[in-house]
């Protein structure tokens, strides 16, 4: 039993950390949202004029009432409840909105780097074992130049080739045509609910629909893990490690996992971060491709100073973000043991 | 002819992390400017830690080190000067001993500068003096570390403990990276300054041999604990530890097998 | 956002191999004149550049939506300004801005990545508060860098100085975390040792050793936050959070030119954006001239 | 497992020895290499490693392969063992192992194993995949061996252990190998390079991290294994004395050529090249320990033969 325990001690440890992550996030949060100059009930009262009660009522409704460490327990004992409060520009609850908002965003971001993993392993294998060849040199070269043309660009440029240009690509609003209904809410996922949902026009729509913000992401993200993935990869081959295995008489298969396992922490841990960034950032793209995902309500609610609205956004991409950092950091250990913590790897 | 300058080791612990494993159990040591003792053992009997508390670049968790009769750990910063004047270290790894951005030159100057006091003129004058006493070329100083070879690295490292002129070098492991045909000259180095300069020295190695020729008492390290101490034909042909006769045997078999070593 | 903080943030593990080089000798070659000639050619466009574009950049000086001509070299935009003088005049507000920021974020990175590195593993208060900012500096990557730089910019304003701060605070933990990586390297180093040996006090140490071998990553780096800057700018412009209109700016430039894009009218947005490409690629090259090897 | 006396058998067959004599393995030349010669293109031009290096090696037999840093020893027998960089030109008369041609072996950027050939590396540490157990390392080589049920790699990854002294079979089969210790790491590593029964190992400095004790049980270890499946050896290192002793023959290299080739217990004997004859006398032994100085070597070392003439002691001291 005990044995047990030591042998998950590792990540059960990692996991016991991550609430404090949470809490220590949000309380960033709280004071973050309070820094912000001028008084937001004013700002938001359009410069009407308010009583002294109306204007205590529209701070208790906002939770600005009382001192800020009430505030400030106030504020967690509703985050507990998973009440994210009502938008000051509509009144709306951005827990609901949240909810809808979430799985839009988290369809895109996974259908992009499940696409962008693929490529990367796809690609970093075949530059490093081909160095010489051509179509490798222009991968490496693509990879290196990771960044440079930013994903706005690249969206431009898509629509205007595959949607004006050659008209491969619906026009650029929304998840499916405009004529179609929506698919009844199951999951909350929209792709999801369409295939269940098994309306063969709807789901083809949608697809297509995906194919052009997906492959921008892909197009736009993937370099920056080829290029942390074809580092790594290669300077894992050129390990002692490797030499001995090849050396001792392992399979070709078997060094190839040595290898990969060796290679992939860094490129796991980079994954991850881009994952979160997507999750919460995919900013650009929802918004050049009209889609209703967790970025577009960000730069709504900046764009009406609806400091509620943002203080939720923020702390649902934060929560999300730090639950993908857990994951990938237990796949990270579970890749490389030496990382778990309490070992020590003496030098030398 | 000058201060003396004596290290001593009381019932010394040094143990790493919370219930980590213990480099140093117990050790009780006495080293001065009259003597030169060589410290030998296998890789992880301790040697190394027992070096870092000598010099004062760690200290133990339990019992003292203390230099004449001051325990280290607890030193103001004038005494700290005078023990770095007295104790100085030729360290194991060349390659990272050095700063790779700067000049051999200042790495050998800057004791003279920080501990002495002097101005960079007069302490330029000293290291060239000191180099030259190494044979080594003053010009060489001006390159960076990685500019010169391995053997030449090691003598810049000498150069840097001796220029403050030590009452008390340690070496640790000092030779083990060169070249035999390198080490014997560095070796000779070592013990002619010792004599002529009637310093001591802590001579600390895995190799038996290069140990037994510098140093007239050799201490044998295993697990953390000294299992010998004594004068050095004693360690040599008459050992009590088990351990040490299996050390010993070990190199005496290797002589056997090429015909030259009296039994 | 594209180029933003993941991009930075690869603290190899163990340090590559690089001597010493950044010293004195470097041959200059052909190579190398490619290298520096685009980042010196943006710096001059920058400088001058203002100065002598055919129109006013803020003004309407023909009909919109004018094809590429004699006269207007890339065109009118969907309001009639001339796409040639913004993209021109844009360069000193983009640079400028990326320049702050990156020297900014790279300072203060070098900063803090030099106070944690150096009392992480104190006890006492001061390790607590170094373990304390080490956590932040990871945490600080939980939000996507482009959400940051909106709630700020959106809640501050957007001026050139707020805008710098900004994207200061969102670029500023990576520098530090590679920095702090390279200062636990270095703390190994016998080389530190042998200057405790020598009688070094702690904060010269920090100033002769441990300050000019930890660095350099950092300031390699700098070319790239500079990158990520320019980028974080001109998505802040495309998103409308950017330097207010009609202050030519190419993410801004981009956001008004993509309606007319997918329209098939491509200049409006095409040229920002190749402007915005070629500056981001030429102070790259730069980085790895300056700061690495070969 | 049981341990065979002869080379196993199956896989000699694929490399067909050509006009080889059917004799037992104790004649047959399994390796054949003349003018061995490595060069490298530096920005100073080429760079000449190895010059002109031969050797030949009978099945069973151990020869040793002597020489400082820069002698070139490690980039000769690299090349041998298929592990050199892409970048590295190599050219010979003759590299044969077994009868088959080796220098026509593609190389590209992963090394080709050459079948029937080991090889064992200075380092333990970083020799040694750290991320998998001790135990899935041995079965990755047990299982192309005729081990291919788990169960059974598993009990010969056990025999192995035990072979090698690593008794607590349990826990090291578990094990990572930065869980275990410097001398339990070297002897994993041993028991991996021999588990393959391969004809010929080569072993590039695989001591030069011990100390005298250590070294002395591990090259014990390897020579008895070695012997009990007639795996010859080739030794590589820097340590003369170790390579007498436990060596048939010894090759002295200094430049990247080789300046002796003698008997190795006759070494001292019959040396003739002035630069074997100074390696044998800077050997610090128990007996020069004695001395008042040591001697030390002329002109003839590597690039750190400097002068010993009018090397001193520091004569102007600092504090005066």
């Amino acid at each position: 039993m005990s044995g047990l325990v030591r042998r998950n001690l590792w990540w059960v440890r990692r996991l016991a950390v991550l609430p404090v992550h949470l809490f220590v996030f949000a309380v960033v949060v709280f004071f973050l949202v309070r820094l912000v100059p001028g008084d937001p009930v004013r700002s938001l009262s359009g410069g009407q004029t308010m009583t002294p009660e109306q204007y205590e009522a529209a701070r208790e409704h906002l939770g600005l009432s009382g001192s800020i460490v009430e505030q400030l327990l106030a504020f967690l004992g509703r985050i507990g409840r998973l009440d994210l409060g009502s938008s000051v520009a509509n009144g709306t609850s951005v827990s609901a909105e949240m909810a809808t908002r979430l799985p839009q965003t988290a369809e895109l971001a996974v259908l992009a780097m499940t696409l962008s993993a693929a490529v990367t392993l796809a690609v970093g294998f075949f530059v490093v074992l081909r160095p010489g060849n051509p179509l490798s040199r222009a991968l490496a070269g693509y990879a290196r130049a990771a960044g440079a043309v930013p994903d706005f660009c690249l969206g431009v440029a898509a629509i205007f080739v595959f949607y004006s240009v050659l008209h491969w690509a619906p026009a650029p609003i929304g998840r499916y045509d405009s004529l179609l209904n929506p698919p009844p809410r199951t999951t909350g996922f929209p792709l999801l609910d369409a295939a269940l949902s098994s309306d063969a026009l709807l789901l083809g729509s949608m697809l297509e629909h995906l194919v052009l913000p997906v492959l921008v992401l892909v197009v736009a993200y993937a370099p920056m893990l080829m290029k942390l993935f074809i580092r790594s990869l290669s300077q894992s081959i050129g390990d002692q490690a490797t030499r001995f295995r090849i050396a001792s008489g392992a399979s070709p298969l078997m060094v190839g996992l040595s290898i990969t396992r060796r290679a992939l922490p860094s490129s796991v841990a980079m994954f991850g971060t881009i994952f979160g960034f997507m999750l919460g950032g995919a900013v650009i793209v929802e918004q050049l491709f009209a889609i209703p995902g967790m970025g577009e309500y960000a730069v709504q609610a900046v764009g009406r100073a609806d400091f509620v609205a943002l203080q939720g956004f923020l702390l649902v991409v934060g929560a999300v973000s730090l639950v993908v950092f857990f994951v990938v950091d237990v796949i990270i250990m579970l890749l490389d043991p030496r990382r778990r913590p309490g070992v020590t790897v003496e030098e030398g | 002819m000058s201060t003396s300058a004596t290290v001593q080791f009381s019932d010394v612990v040094r143990a790493f992390g919370r219930g980590g494993h213990t480099a140093v159990d117990g050790v009780s040591l006495l080293v001065d400017e009259t003597s030169r003792v060589g410290v030998v053992g296998e890789s992880g009997s301790g040697k190394s830690t027992l070096v870092r508390m000598l010099v004062g670049l760690d200290h133990p968790s339990a019992g003292t080190v203390e230099f004449n009769g001051r325990s280290i750990a607890a030193m103001l910063p004038d005494e700290l000067r005078a023990f770095r004047l007295a104790v100085q270290l030729v360290a194991q790894d060349t390659t990272s001993s050095f700063d790779p951005r700067r000049t051999l030159r200042d790495a050998v100057r800057r004791p003279l500068e920080v501990l002495r006091g002097m101005d960079v003129a007069a302490a330029d004058g000293a290291v060239d003096a000191t180099l030259r006493g190494l044979g080594l070329d003053p010009q060489l100083a001006n390159r960076l570390p990685h500019q010169v070879s391995g053997g030449q690295r090691q003598r810049f490292a000498i150069a840097r403990a001796l220029v403050v002129r030590p009452r008390l070098l340690v070496c640790d492991e000092a030779v083990s990276a060169l070249d035999v045909s390198v080490q014997g000259a560095v070796l000779n180095l070592v013990k002619r300054y010792c004599r002529e300069h009637g310093a001591g020295l802590v001579f600390v190695s895995h190799g038996l041999p290069a140990t037994a020729f510098v140093a007239d008492r050799l201490v044998v390290m295993h697990r953390g604990r000294v299992v010998e101490d004594g004068p050095r034909e004693q360690v040599l042909f008459r050992p009590e530890h088990a351990y040490t006769r299996t050390l010993v045997d070990a190199h005496r078999r290797t002589g056997d097998r090429r015909g030259s070593v009296p039994a | 956002m594209t180029l933003s903080a993941p991009e930075l943030a690869t603290p190899t593990a163990g340090a590559p191999e690089r001597p010493a080089t950044a010293g004195p000798g470097r041959r200059w070659n052909a190579q190398a004149v490619l290298a520096v000639l685009p980042a010196g050619l943006l710096v001059v466009v920058a400088i001058v550049g203002p100065f002598v574009v055919p129109y006013p950049p803020r003004d309407v000086v023909a009909a919109p939506d004018l094809p590429p001509n004699a006269a207007h070299w890339f065109g009118t935009d969907s309001a009639g300004l001339d796409v040639f003088s913004r993209t021109v005049a844009s360069t000193s507000n983009d640079l400028l801005i990326a320049l702050l920021t990156a020297a900014v974020a790279t300072v203060a990175g070098i900063l803090i990545g030099l106070l944690v590195g150096m009392n992480e593993a104190r006890r006492g208060p001061v390790g607590f508060l170094a373990r304390g900012l080490s956590r932040t500096l990871d945490l600080a990557q939980a939000v996507p860098a482009i959400v940051v730089g909106l709630v700020l910019v959106g809640f501050f304003g957007a001026s050139i100085p707020s805008l710098v701060a900004a994207l200061a605070v969102v670029l500023t933990p990576n520098q530090g975390r590679l920095v702090r990586t390279e200062v636990l390297r270095v703390r190994g180093e016998a080389y530190l040792d042998a200057a405790r040996l020598a009688g070094e006090r702690p904060f010269r140490m920090v100033l002769r050793h441990v300050l000019p071998n930890s660095a350099w990553p950092a300031l390699e780096n700098a070319t790239l936050v500079f990158g990520s800057a320019i980028v974080l700018t001109a998505g802040l412009g495309f998103l409308g959070v950017g330097l207010p209109p009609p202050t030519p700016e190419w993410g801004t430039m981009i956001a008004v030119g993509a309606p007319s894009a997918a329209a098939g009218r491509w200049w409006a947005a095409l040229f920002p954006a190749i402007a915005l490409a070629v500056s981001v690629f030429a102070m790259s090259a730069l980085g790895r001239r300056l700061f690495r090897d070969g | 497992m049981t341990a065979t006396s002869e080379i196993d058998e199956t896989e000699f067959d694929e490399t067909a020895v050509v006009g080889a004599p059917p004799a037992t393995g104790q004649h047959l030349r399994i390796l054949d290499v003349a003018g061995l010669t490595v060069r490298y293109a530096t920005p100073a031009g080429p760079f000449t490693a190895v010059d002109g290096f031969s050797l030949s090696l009978r099945a069973g037999e151990r020869v040793a392969v002597v020489g400082e840093s820069g002698s070139g020893k490690t980039n000769a027998c690299m090349a041998v063992a298929g592990f050199l960089d892409p970048a590295a030109d190599i050219s010979a008369e003759r590299l044969a192992f077994r009868g088959q041609n080796l220098l026509s072996a593609r190389r590209g950027v992963l090394p080709r194993r050459r079948t029937g050939m080991a090889v064992v590396f200075q380092d333990a540490m970083t020799s040694l995949d750290p991320v998998w157990t001790v135990g899935s390392q041995l079965r990755a080589v047990l299982r192309r061996t005729g081990a291919h049920r788990r169960r059974d790699a598993d009990a010969a990854a056990a025999d192995w252990l035990r072979r090698v002294g690593l008794h607590d079979t349990r826990r090291v089969l578990a094990a990572r190998p930065y869980e275990l210790s410097g001398g339990m790491r070297q002897r994993v590593m041993i028991a991996l390079a021999l588990c393959g029964r391969p004809a010929l190992l080569i072993a590039d400095e695989p001591t030069s991290a011990l100390d005298a004790t250590l070294a002395r049980e591990l090259m014990e270890l390897i020579v008895s294994i070695a012997d009990e499946s007639g795996t010859a050896v080739l030794l590589v290192s820097h340590d003369i004395a170790l390579c007498t002793e436990f060596t048939d023959r010894t090759v002295v290299m200094l430049g990247g050529r080789v300046v002796e080739e003698q008997p190795s217990d006759r070494l001292a004997e019959l040396a003739t090249a002035p630069y074997t004859r100074g390696l044998l006398e800077c050997v610090p032994t128990l007996e020069t320990a004695m001395a008042e100085e040591l001697p030390t070597m002329g002109g003839a070392g590597g690039a750190d033969a400097t002068s010993e003439a009018g090397a001193g002691v520091p004569q102007a001291g600092a504090g005066r």
